[in-house]
């Protein structure tokens, strides 16, 4: 209905005569506010209801990570990486086991390799669905958020039988996975599947494509690719922006190379590429995606003892490492340093949303404080990825 | 002109979309559970309480050492010479009086990293979710069968034997208390 | 571009603030000297052969004597990677900052100065970004001990009161 | 007035020698005091039904424990808890105006009830300005929302009320323009005329009128009067994503409950104008339904309403303030004054 404003940067140093002139408002959004996705805290300079300056201080949620690392022992890090992202875990610890078996040169059973692309694939799935009923929220539709969480129960319930975890799972271990599934697991993944897919039709007519909704996030917050790269953004946030760069695809890991599925990309089909608007159409549709390699996946499981390759003990060779996959939120990095000792001498973290929140400051002035919640949300930040 | 007509269109069509969607949903039967009364079935390996079979348990100590956030304490007594505990169900012979198996699950991070190095596999998770006290040390859990009169036997046994040992090497007389 | 052409284009450039090549390890790193950096970090964004345009992440490591940074560049145009390495020592920990060369750096380098302590010159805003601002010390030091108590609140953890009560 | 009166002279004859003063102010009190009890009985069922309603509408149950069938006492007890609730005034708010607000906005929606008709003899007061007072009376809830958020010395609350009086001022004017349309027809401002002037059966109803022109005027009016009462997709003053939860922010307790019951009774008195100005108030669709009592058609057809305006918030999104800006001024006022121009120059036509 309305047309969106993009308020030119000059509106700020118009000269107001004096008697006109107001003070700026500084208001506190957080660490304790509904659409701050945790304990963030953004400052807001705000003139009315344009936002001026927005500057996120973190670590409210910060649970030195880094330094537990150094005094674990490399499998005990594993429940610590679930902790990071808590919505993707298998996709945390995944990073975290590849890179150590990189490093150890270990090469892992076939069945283990498939069942952790099914498994990082749904937690991929059930992260959007996360972000698709908060974005909803962000914006004032309650309902989607209900019927996200619906689909992801079942995810849950998926990962409840193979693993025992309902959030954190601690299953995908130093070469391989803690079980191998149970009798009829891989059956029930395809029956999600075909439940699943439907679904997305019924978010596209109750939110997507509904005007409001993009009136709310079409030509809001719109991120330039090179800004983007030059941001260090990462994931559907950096392909909302119209960059084809998928490390499933560019940089490929595990097994991904064997799957036919297509990286989607924000086109800006309601507003300008690079908008809100793209960078959640870019989830929904990763979602279609990632049940198409799942349904791959499960086709092509192979039969085997998905424990074979895990060791008992576990040695890393001095050395270090940076090794980096695509989870729900973008590139999670893995910089490890090993000097042949029992315990990682350090494991630092690559966070894909602190790199995506770190450009709020550049893309909130001068829009409007609901904008901003736009904004936010469109990043799809962990606030227990960012303070780690 | 032809676009302001066409956002009100979009706009009124759209929305009754939407409407219709959530119409449809109120014939939907709900997905939730009425929870007190009706209980999810949790499949045989969800990890909720830890639970220790102390029967079976060698004080090994290896769960000890496998947790990440030390919520598990364990002291153990070596048996003597001449005594024997019996063993495990899988026939691992026991070698120590566990006179203190402690789990604190307000701790717990139910990892089940614990689980899987016990080599008699006496140490579990048992799908049981619903073990919320109002007092906090009701959450540590003792799992070890000995009375303190026992433990203290037990350890004084002990120390007399370290003290004969060392007297043997060194050919000391023991102090008298 | 292999490790080793990168090389030899930033030895050409740079002469001896390149300081060692190594190619036998996982990943190939170069060593810079620390200041530098923002220099050859400029030159590797901007040579049209290079095209660095993506800095992967930014870490600091205490390597015991000194301090190091470590650089993991991308080209996502040419799809090759680099490492870079620099080292100060703990006394005097100054690297020039690449915040300008890459955003991404800002908030790493942030992260950096606030766990481990290493001062990066011309940084726009070096403030502690994880921990609060009156923190004392930089935790991710192989030596940082922590304090016993911060605004009045206990910091040391439960079980380790125990057993001081118990050294008692 | 008159009718009341009239019932209470009959039920109790020794009361017909008071003064007739007297007598007007007992009876002025008395449905005072039924209407504060159908508020109050109302927003708990509409709190009760929209709770239903949304879960429902989200595959959830919704309460189902208080009271046994379906949670129905859910409310019953919510509102006893919030009446039990510590008393909280922020340190640094204004205590007097923070006080005052609830009440004026509560006073507001009881005053709106005065000239709602329920039936063709039951009224509590058939001014000859009906539709006039309900406008006039309904936007001074603004002050109290205003007073409540510029009280509580919160920015959040500040934002809100800001919002609120921005929104509410432009949405009383496609609200007025489509009951003008309306007044066009029927030529009277009194509620009760305006019902009579819709005899007959459903076709004659004012929505019918004009086909589809008066249809587009009840749009615009369903519309606006969602801005008006802060539902969403127009709830900016309490946009729970972004002002926590605007000019309330700071209220709690009793204080609270006032807020929470002047909305509910505000969808009541919107819905209620809709039908009465637009479906015929409390008469039947057919008339050969006559023998049900005018109260049970107004009431539900006004219930029917309060439905479709929690069934779009559950189905909604929220609007951004320069959009619901855009909303009032660019989109429903330029049609209401369209509606105005065609439905004078039919009523010309027609003459």
């Amino acid at each position: 209905m309305a047309q969106t404003n993009n308020f030119p940067e000059t509106r700020f140093e118009l000269e107001i005569p004096d008697p006109l002139k107001t003070d700026e408002f500084i208001l506190n959004m957080g660490p304790q506010h509904p659409s701050t996705h945790g304990v963030l805290r953004v400052l807001l300079k705000t003139d009315g209801e344009i936002v001026e300056s927005a500057t996120p201080y973190i670590g409210y949620l910060h649970r030195t990570f880094e330094k537990h690392a150094e005094r674990m022992t490399w499998p005990q890090v594993v429940p610590y990486v679930d902790r990071m992202d808590y919505l993707a875990s298998m996709n945390n610890s995944l990073g975290y086991a590849l890179a150590v078996e990189k490093m150890m040169g270990l090469e892992v059973n076939e069945r283990a390799q498939y069942l952790r692309i099914i498994v990082s694939e749904l937690n991929r799935i059930a992260s959007h669905l996360v972000f698709l009923g908060t974005y909803g929220l962000d914006v004032g539709a309650f309902t989607p958020f209900l019927y996200g969480f619906r689909e992801r129960e079942r995810i849950i319930d998926l990962f409840e039988e193979i693993s025992g975890g309902r959030l954190l799972y601690n299953y995908i271990w130093i070469g391989g996975v803690a079980f191998d599934a149970p009798d009829g697991w891989l059956e029930k993944v395809n029956e999600f599947c075909d439940y699943f897919e439907p679904k997305i039709k019924e978010y596209n007519d109750l939110l997507t494509f509904n005007k409001i909704f993009i009136e709310r996030t079409a030509n809001v917050g719109v991120i330039p690719a090179d800004l983007a790269i030059n941001y260090g953004l990462s994931g559907p946030t950096l392909r909302g922006s119209g960059v084809n760069f998928d490390l499933r695809k560019n940089d490929p890991y595990c097994i991904y190379d064997r799957f036919d599925f297509n990286v989607c990309i924000g086109k800006g089909e309601q507003g300008t590429v690079g908008d809100s608007w793209d960078r959640y159409y870019v989830r929904i549709e990763e979602m279609v995606e990632s049940a198409k390699i799942i349904r791959q996946a499960v086709n092509q499981i192979p039969d085997g003892d998905a424990k074979e390759t895990v060791p008992r003990n576990v040695r890393v060779p001095a050395g270090e490492i940076y090794f980096r996959t695509e989870t729900p939120r973008g590139e999670l990095g893995y910089y490890i340093v090993s000097d042949g000792g029992k315990n990682p001498v350090r494991v630092k973290v690559r966070a894909p949303a602190f790199c995506n929140l770190s450009i709020l400051p550049a893309v909130a002035r001068g829009t409007m404080v609901a904008d901003l919640v736009a904004i936010l949300g469109s990043l799809d930040i962990v606030l227990g990825e960012i303070d780690r | 002109m032809r676009e302001y007509f066409k956002n009100i269109y979009e706009a009124i069509v759209t929305i009754l979309i939407g409407m219709g969607v959530t119409f449809r949903h109120l014939f939907v039967p709900s997905v939730t559970l009425q929870y007190p009364h009706e209980k999810l079935k949790l499949p045989e390996r969800s990890r909720m309480k830890l639970f220790v079979n102390i029967d079976d348990c060698i004080g090994c100590r290896q769960c000890e050492r496998a947790c990440p956030v030390d919520c598990i304490t364990i002291d153990t007594i070596k048996a003597g010479k001449d005594e024997d505990l019996g063993a495990a169900s899988n026939g691992q012979k026991k070698r120590f009086h566990v006179t203190k198996f402690d789990i604190d699950m307000s701790l717990c991070c139910f990892c089940n990293l614990c689980t899987f190095p016990c080599p008699t596999e006496c140490i579990y998770m048992t799908p049981e979710f619903d073990f919320a006290t109002y007092d906090r040390n009701n959450l540590i859990y003792h799992f070890s069968n000995y009375t303190p009169e026992q433990v203290q036997e037990l350890k004084e046994r002990e120390a007399q034997q370290k003290a004969a040992l060392a007297n043997a090497k060194t050919g000391k007389k023991p102090e008298q208390k | 571009m292999e490790a080793k052409e990168i090389y030899q284009r930033l030895k050409d450039a740079f002469q001896d603030d390149i300081l060692e090549f190594n190619a036998e390890v996982l990943q190939p790193f170069i060593k810079i000297s620390p200041d530098k950096t923002e220099e050859i970090a400029q030159f590797l964004r901007d040579e049209d052969d290079l095209e660095f345009d993506y800095l992967m992440c930014l870490s600091g490591l205490d390597l015991g004597e000194n301090l190091g940074v470590v650089y993991h560049l991308y080209s996502m145009k040419f799809n090759h990677k680099i490492v870079l390495k620099t080292e100060v020592s703990k006394e005097q920990p100054n690297v020039n900052s690449v915040a300008d060369i890459w955003r991404t750096a800002d908030w790493h380098e942030r992260e950096a100065y606030d766990l481990l302590g290493i001062n990066f010159v011309n940084h726009p805003d070096l403030r502690r970004i994880l921990l609060p601002d009156d923190w004392e010390g930089h935790p991710l030091r192989k030596d940082y001990q922590p304090p016993k108590s911060w605004h009045g609140i206990p910091v040391t953890l439960a079980n380790e009161e125990e057993q001081d009560g118990a050294n008692e | 007035m008159e009718p009341i009166l009239k019932l209470f002279t009959d039920l109790l004859p020794g009361l017909s020698q008071l003064p007739y003063w007297l007598l007007a102010t007992l009876a002025a009190l008395i449905a005072a005091l039924v209407l504060f009890g159908f508020i109050a009985v109302f927003a708990l069922f509409a709190i009760w039904l929209e709770r239903k309603i949304s879960a429902h509408m989200q595959d959830r149950l919704g309460p189902m424990e208080v009271g046994g069938w379906h949670g129905w006492a859910q409310t019953i007890a919510d509102t006893l808890k919030l009446l039990m609730k510590e008393d909280i005034i922020p340190e640094k708010a204004d205590r007097i105006l923070f006080k005052l607000a609830p009440m004026i906005v509560f006073s507001v929606s009881i005053a709106s009830f005065v000239v709602l008709p329920w039936s063709r003899d039951f009224i509590p007061a058939d001014l000859n300005v009906g539709l006039l007072y309900i406008l006039s009376i309904s936007s001074l809830a603004v002050i109290g929302i205003l007073m409540g958020g510029w009280a509580s010395n919160n920015k959040w609350s500040l934002y809100g009320a800001m919002r609120s009086v921005a929104q509410i001022v432009s949405y009383e004017i496609p609200i007025s323009l489509s009951l003008i349309t309306v007044i066009l027809i029927t030529g009277t401002l009194s509620m009760q005329g305006i019902v009579q002037s819709q005899q007959g059966n459903f076709l004659s109803w004012n929505i019918f009128h004009y086909f589809p022109f008066m249809f587009v005027a009840f749009v615009i009016y369903f519309i606006a009067s969602l801005a008006e009462v802060n539902r969403t997709p127009f709830d900016l003053p309490e946009a729970e994503s972004e002002l926590v939860a605007g000019f309330h922010t700071e209220y709690s307790g009793m204080r609270f409950a006032f807020f929470f019951l002047a909305e509910y009774a505000n969808m009541f008195i919107v819905s209620a104008i809709a039908a009465t100005a637009f479906l015929g108030g409390w008469l039947p669709p057919f008339s050969f339904l006559d023998f049900i009592p005018g109260p049970f058609w107004f009431f539900g057809k006004a219930l029917f309403l309060v439905f479709v305006q929690m069934w779009l918030r559950w189905t909604l999104p929220r609007l951004r303030v320069d959009q619901l800006m855009y909303t009032s001024w660019k989109v429903l006022t330029p049609f209401s004054f369209v509606l105005i121009l065609i439905v004078s120059f039919w009523q010309l036509l027609t003459l």
